[in-house]
């Protein structure tokens, strides 16, 4: 039994290994400036994890196998080194396994959160609600018009609460249900949420970030390849929570500004 | 002896019971079946330019925008058709009906198609069944938003695809009652309940109240953006009247 | 506060009727398997709730017979709504968390256990400890008549985020009623652990049998008293946080709730909120909660480990060291859970160490377990087995952590199944394991009689292969970006994974019917299985030098006087290879603390 | 009346669930005969004297949840208008130390009492007082809140009128169980049965409460 027990363990901690190894699953291709930095870290810590996982599994295991069943004259014997020696390499191997990685994540989080978007970032206004995402650029003039959230009206599509007929700058905004960007331009995304915590999680961007009811929030990026990727919502909003994505399109400059003029015409 | 008595008095009971029970029905046929009914028609138009309507972008849900690739939405405040005439304007009678409160016997369909309800303004009876169908690849959320605290109750139901239809009414009369869907911000509908018949006007803005007993009436015609109308119609027995509504664009 | 100890020696001979035996009893062991009673009615019904799910997810539109009879908002044709799937998702976390995860090892073993360990008579405050259950108990039926209410459970997760859980009945269904019936039925849970810890703590503190020192406690007991100290400052916080939700619901205050909210194009009547403190004050107690559910479990299996070992822990003094220090860093990482949520980034990253810190304990703790093996004259049956299925489900979940723990690694992972892994590896099958260990090791002396041993054998090998089966692949699953809390995976990428989600279903469903097996053994063992000893297991401490089942007094008048640290295992003795704690016997102990 | 029953009764016995014959408290003489006498701890304090400061610990960190609320919240958003606390809450603190001095004063009677030097005296007479003070603390209260209900300031008018309502009662309540103490305390007392272990549970919860309030009283006329 005992030793059956152990081969199992054995056999489960390889199975689960596999699909690591072979890459099996795993985050989609980065298209961000930022994201290699994340990915690294992730390699990094998927070695040291997987290492101690096999490691501990199996000389766990093998203890199992060698020391159960033993006839009755045996005495029991202590690990050489006693708990010293243990506790000493839990500090040394894991202390300093661990805190190298939390060094190292400071860069890749800093990557993010502790640069400043440069002047010339392009400004994208995003809003979530139950259960959509809403895009808006500022137009022409560059300047976004003031929110008024009592004007809010769904069923006639004015999802930010505009009102072009007194705020000059609300005029040209244009809003979309679909996020358009640049490729390799900086974007400046400035975030709110309408009604309850939401979140902006774009794998292929390596961005997540929770909106805060109450809280304007901002994040930048660039995005370096061209093609059609998803942004979902990751913080539990209600019941259409799972339906609450929206497209990203990455487009050359070009096909951006054409995208741009003919949602300009839909307004 | 005790028994006679008993027996007798059961028997008179019942009978007394029979006979109040034929009046009552003979009553209500009465009621019911007024003498020779007759109609209402007219159309609905609208003066001016009518405001803008936002196109609507389902890419949310892909199985809704595959629907409307050919011809895209918009959002449907002002439906406004051939030749000025005004869609989805529900024409009812808000004074002089007599009848019983539940006139029309039939049971609409409410449907959510391409993320759109289908009709965007539905005219019902007090009581009137109806039943809501999801005739899309995704789940609904249907979400009437009743005046809180009046008679009827606001509810929220979730409605998959495949799911088997939803049949219900509501209580009391009232315009109009906003319907949401809530997985989807842009879907959006309103429900007309009102006592007796009622007309709603199509692409052309022409309307048809079916019914009328002859009488004085005041007609309303409720728009979802215009608000109501209303003015006086006498119904003569035989011929249908006929009464035309214009909203004035703001 | 007032000392209802004289009770306990007034009104505390032996009960005659029924109704003070074994239902407003006084006796810490009846209250003991009254809250095991507890946590067995909802593991049950949490495990049928996540039975529902798993259909749900691996065959999206699978009508499931009389599931409309469950669901109070309607689930027509029995095919679950994307609301009624939320709806159980939040009552299986809320009642494996509170209910099972706190209430079994900690409330359950420890109300039976923790008195005979450290040789006292009953609790001190019998009063207390009676009223600690039944208020748990009246917390229990109010989060299940939650069901029967308004549009049903509320939907917002066990973490109840604001203001989705604020704002009221416009934020879907259950968001009204449900959500006060929960913040209600948490709030009085709270009351009753807090009576709980009112009696552990003066009982480890006080009531020690002579000669029983601080150090002579064996582990689960220093495990019971380290995690009541974590619940007093846990469940104190929570409490009121649950009062200020209600209070945002009820009242129309503006705790949580910030302005300008607008939900069905109705701007919310309320103003100034603040979101975050809600998330602050939940995890401020959530976090130790994560470890209220392990620790005692790591007690448990290091206590079955020993006895099945045949020696002590390579250090008893390093084990209570770690678990104090896992007790302590708690409280200071909670903000892991909330890296992404739009707190000060920088604040992540100071979270973010003693998280990383955190790891060394809990990796000292798994090198004394494995190496403690080493040289071991280990007995393998089901007890063990469920011990070193612990070990293993412990080191699977903490690894994970090395991934959470880091803020850029959570900015891929967060809100995944990768979490949903990591935690049910650590907190729930893990604490389960050390439940089920304690169960098969405890059973005798709590009810008298043995289980079957072949069946828990049984039952562990198909918890043990069917637990990984569900949940290895949820790492997977998470690298890939599938967001947790989906009812549905309409997202492009998340599309082909539902594969994925079809096996995890299927090994769910084997493995909760697998549990059927537990549920029969210990009901046939509770009536018919055989007559249990004293001592079946060789034990050394306390509770195995009393009778199977203990007679209400515990030791029967008798003054226990203790000699010996609790594990004195490997040494000659008239007994064998173990000398009890309170027997007199002078022996040249193998095992000396260092 | 008390004062019938000469025996000056259960007060300095060592309190253990079997009369005293376990617990560390009793057995002198005896040590593990495996010499370890670290392992003898001499003398165990009564449960409820740690009983009450466990629930003290609790008490305190709730009202520690809600002090960092409030900070929070009051710099969450612009809406905190400052509001004046009614002028009786100033009476209402007076009270409440006045009762924990009138119960300070019953202690050391009932220690005479108790000690059987003087039977003559009602031990509980102060108890009384305290009692009073307790009971006229909290109707102080609700005048503090009826002022404000006058001045339009509800639950829910704004942040810091609900952080009012909301720490000043969750005090009173505590008060009141409090109250409930004290009864069972003078129960005790009139049975001759107290015991010095519940007195001092009763009183450090008493003058707990009394702390808890003018920590209060600061905070809210600090931050309101």
């Amino acid at each position: 039994m005992a030793k059956l027990f152990a081969v199992t363990i054995v056999v489960i901690a390889i199975l689960s290994a596999i699909p690591i190894v072979r890459n099996t699953w795993h985050p989609m291709e980065d298209i961000s400036t930022h994201g290699q930095a994340i990915d690294d870290q992730l390699s990094e810590t998927m070695w040291e994890a997987g290492i101690s996982f096999l490691a501990s599994q199996i000389i766990l295991a093998w203890f199992i196998w060698r020391f159960s069943g033993t006839k009755l004259g045996e005495k029991t014997k202590n690990f050489p080194g006693g708990a010293a020696g243990l506790v000493a390499a839990a500090f040394i191997l894991v202390g300093l396994e661990v805190f190298a990685l939390g060094i190292f994540g400071v860069k890749a989080w800093a990557n993010i959160y502790f640069t400043q978007p440069a002047a010339n970032a392009m400004p994208v206004q995003v809003q979530s609600g139950q259960f959509a995402f809403y895009f808006r650029y500022p137009g022409p003039d560059g300047k976004f018009g003031p929110l008024h959230p009592d004007l809010i009206n769904e069923a006639n599509q004015n999802i930010f609460g505009l009102d072009p007929d007194h705020d000059p700058e609300s005029k040209d905004d244009i809003v979309t249900a679909e996020m358009a960007i640049p490729v390799n331009r900086e974007v400046r995304l400035l975030m709110h949420a309408k009604d309850v915590s939401h979140s902006f999680y774009v794998p292929a961007l390596r961005i997540h970030q929770d909106f805060v009811p109450g809280l304007d929030l901002q994040l930048h990026f660039t995005a370096t390849k061209v093609g059609r990727y998803e942004i979902v919502c990751s913080q539990l909003c209600g019941l259409g929570h799972y339906n609450m994505r929206a497209y990203l399109s990455v487009l050359s400059q070009e096909d951006f500004d054409s995208w741009l003029k003919k949602q300009a015409t839909l307004q | 002896m005790k028994k006679q008595l008993l027996f007798k008095a059961m028997l008179a009971l019942s009978a007394a019971l029979i006979l109040s029970v034929a009046w009552m029905v003979s009553q209500r046929s009465v009621k019911a079946a007024p003498p020779s009914e007759s109609s209402i028609t007219g159309t609905v138009k609208l003066e001016g330019t009518p405001p803008h309507q936002r196109p609507i972008d389902m890419s949310k849900e892909p199985a809704c925008a595959a629907v409307h690739k050919a011809n895209p939405v918009t959002t449907e405040n002002v439906v406004v058709g051939t030749d000025g005439g005004l869609k989805n304007v529900v024409v009812y009678l808000s004074e002089g009906w007599s009848g019983p409160e539940t006139a029309v016997s039939s049971t609409p369909n409410w449907e959510q198609h391409g993320c759109q309800y289908i009709p965007h303004v539905m005219g019902l009876d007090v009581n009137e069944h109806f039943k809501v169908i999801n005739s899309d690849p995704t789940s609904h959320n249907i979400h009437p938003m009743p005046k809180p605290g009046g008679p009827n109750h606001e509810w929220n139901k979730s409605q998959p695809a495949g799911a088997p239809p939803i049949d219900t009414s509501w209580p009391a009369e009232e315009v109009a009652i906003h319907v949401k869907c809530n997985i989807h911000p842009w879907m959006s509908g309103y429900m007309v309940v009102v006592k007796g018949p009622y007309g709603v006007s199509d692409d052309s803005g022409s309307f048809k109240v079916d019914g009328v007993p002859p009488g004085n009436y005041t007609l309303t015609a409720w728009q979802e953006t215009y608000g109501a109308q209303t003015q006086k119609v006498t119904v003569a027995a035989g011929k249908p009247a006929t009464a035309n509504f214009t909203f004035k664009a703001k | 506060m007032h000392d209802t100890s004289t009770h306990a020696v007034a009104h505390h001979g032996p009960p005659t009727s029924f109704i003070r035996k074994h239902i407003f009893s006084l006796d810490h062991k009846v209250i003991g398997k009254q809250y095991y009673g507890l946590g067995l009615a909802a593991v049950i019904i949490g495990m049928v709730l996540s039975w529902l799910m798993r259909i749900h997810l691996g065959w999206t539109n699978y009508a499931i017979p009389g599931l409309h009879l469950l669901s109070k908002n309607g689930a027509a044709g029995d095919i679950m709504t994307p609301d009624f799937y939320l709806q159980l998702m939040t009552m299986h976390a809320t009642f494996m968390v509170f209910f099972v995860l706190t209430v079994a090892p900690f409330a359950a073993f420890g109300n039976f256990f923790l008195p005979i360990h450290v040789g006292a008579e009953d609790m001190p405050f019998p009063h207390f400890n009676m009223m600690s259950f039944w208020v748990t108990f009246v917390a229990f039926c109010v989060m299940l008549l939650s069901f029967f209410v308004g549009d049903g459970p509320t939907l917002g997760g066990w973490t109840q985020y604001a203001p989705l859980s604020a704002v009221g009945a416009v934020a879907g269904p259950g968001e009204g009623a449900g959500v006060v019936l929960w913040a209600t039925s948490i709030a009085i849970f709270c009351v009753g652990q807090l009576l709980g810890t009112l009696n552990f703590i003066p009982n480890v503190l006080d009531l020690r049998a002579k000669g029983m020192s601080l150090w002579r406690l064996p582990l689960p007991t220093w495990a019971w008293f380290i995690t009541s100290c974590m619940g007093l400052t846990a469940f104190s916080v929570l409490m009121p946080a649950c009062i200020m939700l209600i209070l945002d619901h009820v009242a129309g205050t503006s705790f949580f709730v910030a302005s300008n909210l607008v939900i069905n194009d109705q701007l919310q009547p309320h103003s100034g909120g603040s979101t975050l403190l809600w998330q602050h004050l939940f995890w401020f107690f959530g976090h130790p909660e994560v470890y209220i559910a392990i620790v005692p479990g790591m007690g448990i299996i290091s206590h079955v480990l020993i006895t099945n070992m045949r020696k002590p822990m390579l250090s008893h003094r390093v084990i209570v060291y770690s678990l104090v220090a896992l007790a302590v860093l708690s409280y200071m990482v909670y903000g892991h859970h909330m890296f992404v949520s739009g707190m000060n980034p920088l604040s992540s990253l100071l979270f973010s160490f003693p998280t990383l810190l955190i790891t060394i304990p809990s990796t000292i703790l798994v090198l004394i377990w494995i190496g403690s093996l080493y040289g071991a004259k280990l007995r393998i049956n089901a007890a063990s087995l469920f011990a070193l299925g612990f070990i293993s489900m412990f080191v699977t979940g903490g690894v994970s952590g090395f991934f959470l723990a880091q803020p850029s690694i959570q900015i891929l992972l967060h809100a995944t199944y990768f979490v949903v892994a990591h935690f049910h590896f650590t907190m729930a099958i893990a604490a389960i394991f050390g439940i089920f260990s304690g169960t098969y090791f405890w059973f005798p002396k709590m009810w008298g009689r043995m289980m079957n041993e072949t069946l828990g054998k049984v039952h562990f090998w198909c918890s043990f292969v069917g637990v990984y089966c569900i949940f290895m692949p949820m790492h997977y699953l998470g690298l890939a970006g599938n967001v947790r809390r989906y009812q549905a995976f309409v997202v492009d990428y998340m599309q082909p994974l539902v594969g994925v989600h079809r096996f995890i279903t299927i090994a769910a469903l084997f493995t909760g019917a697998a549990q059927l097996i537990f549920i029969y053994n210990f009901i046939h063992s509770r009536f018919w299985g055989k007559p249990a000893p004293a001592n079946p297991w060789e034990g050394t401490s306390l509770e195995w030098s009393v009778p199977s089942p203990p007679p209400h007094d515990n030791f029967g008048g008798r003054h226990v006087v203790v000699y010996h640290d609790p594990y004195q295992y490997g040494v000659q003795s008239s007994t064998g290879d173990y000398v009890m704690q309170d027997s007199p016997e002078q022996v040249k102990s193998a095992h000396e603390e260092p | 009346m008390a004062t019938t029953v000469p025996e000056p009764p259960k007060i300095k016995e060592p309190r253990s669930p079997r009369g005293g014959n376990s617990g560390n408290g009793g057995f002198r003489n005896l040590v593990p005969n495996d010499g370890t006498s670290r392992a003898v701890q001499e003398y165990a304090p009564p449960p409820s004297k740690t009983g009450i400061w466990v629930a003290l610990a609790a008490i305190s960190m709730t009202f520690a949840a809600f002090t960092s609320a409030l900070i929070v919240r009051q710099g969450a958003a612009m809406d905190w208008h400052h509001l004046t606390l009614p002028r009786i809450l100033y009476f209402n603190t007076l009270v409440l130390l006045a009762s924990s001095v009138t119960l300070q004063m019953s202690r050391r009677e009932i220690a005479v009492f108790m000690g059987g030097k003087n039977f003559d005296l009602n031990p509980a007479r102060w108890l009384y007082f305290t009692m009073l003070l307790g009971v006229v603390f909290v109707a102080g209260q609700y005048v503090a809140w009826m002022q404000l209900r006058s001045e339009g300031l509800y639950l829910a008018t704004n942040p810091n009128s609900s952080f009012f309502y909301l720490l000043t009662s969750v005090h009173a309540l505590h008060v009141l169980g409090g109250l409930v103490g004290l009864t069972y305390v003078m129960r005790k007392l009139r049975r001759v049965t107290l015991r010095r272990s519940t007195l001092d549970a009763f009183s450090n919860y008493w003058h707990f409460m009394g702390i808890l309030w003018v920590y209060l009283l600061l905070l809210l006329w600090m931050k309101l």
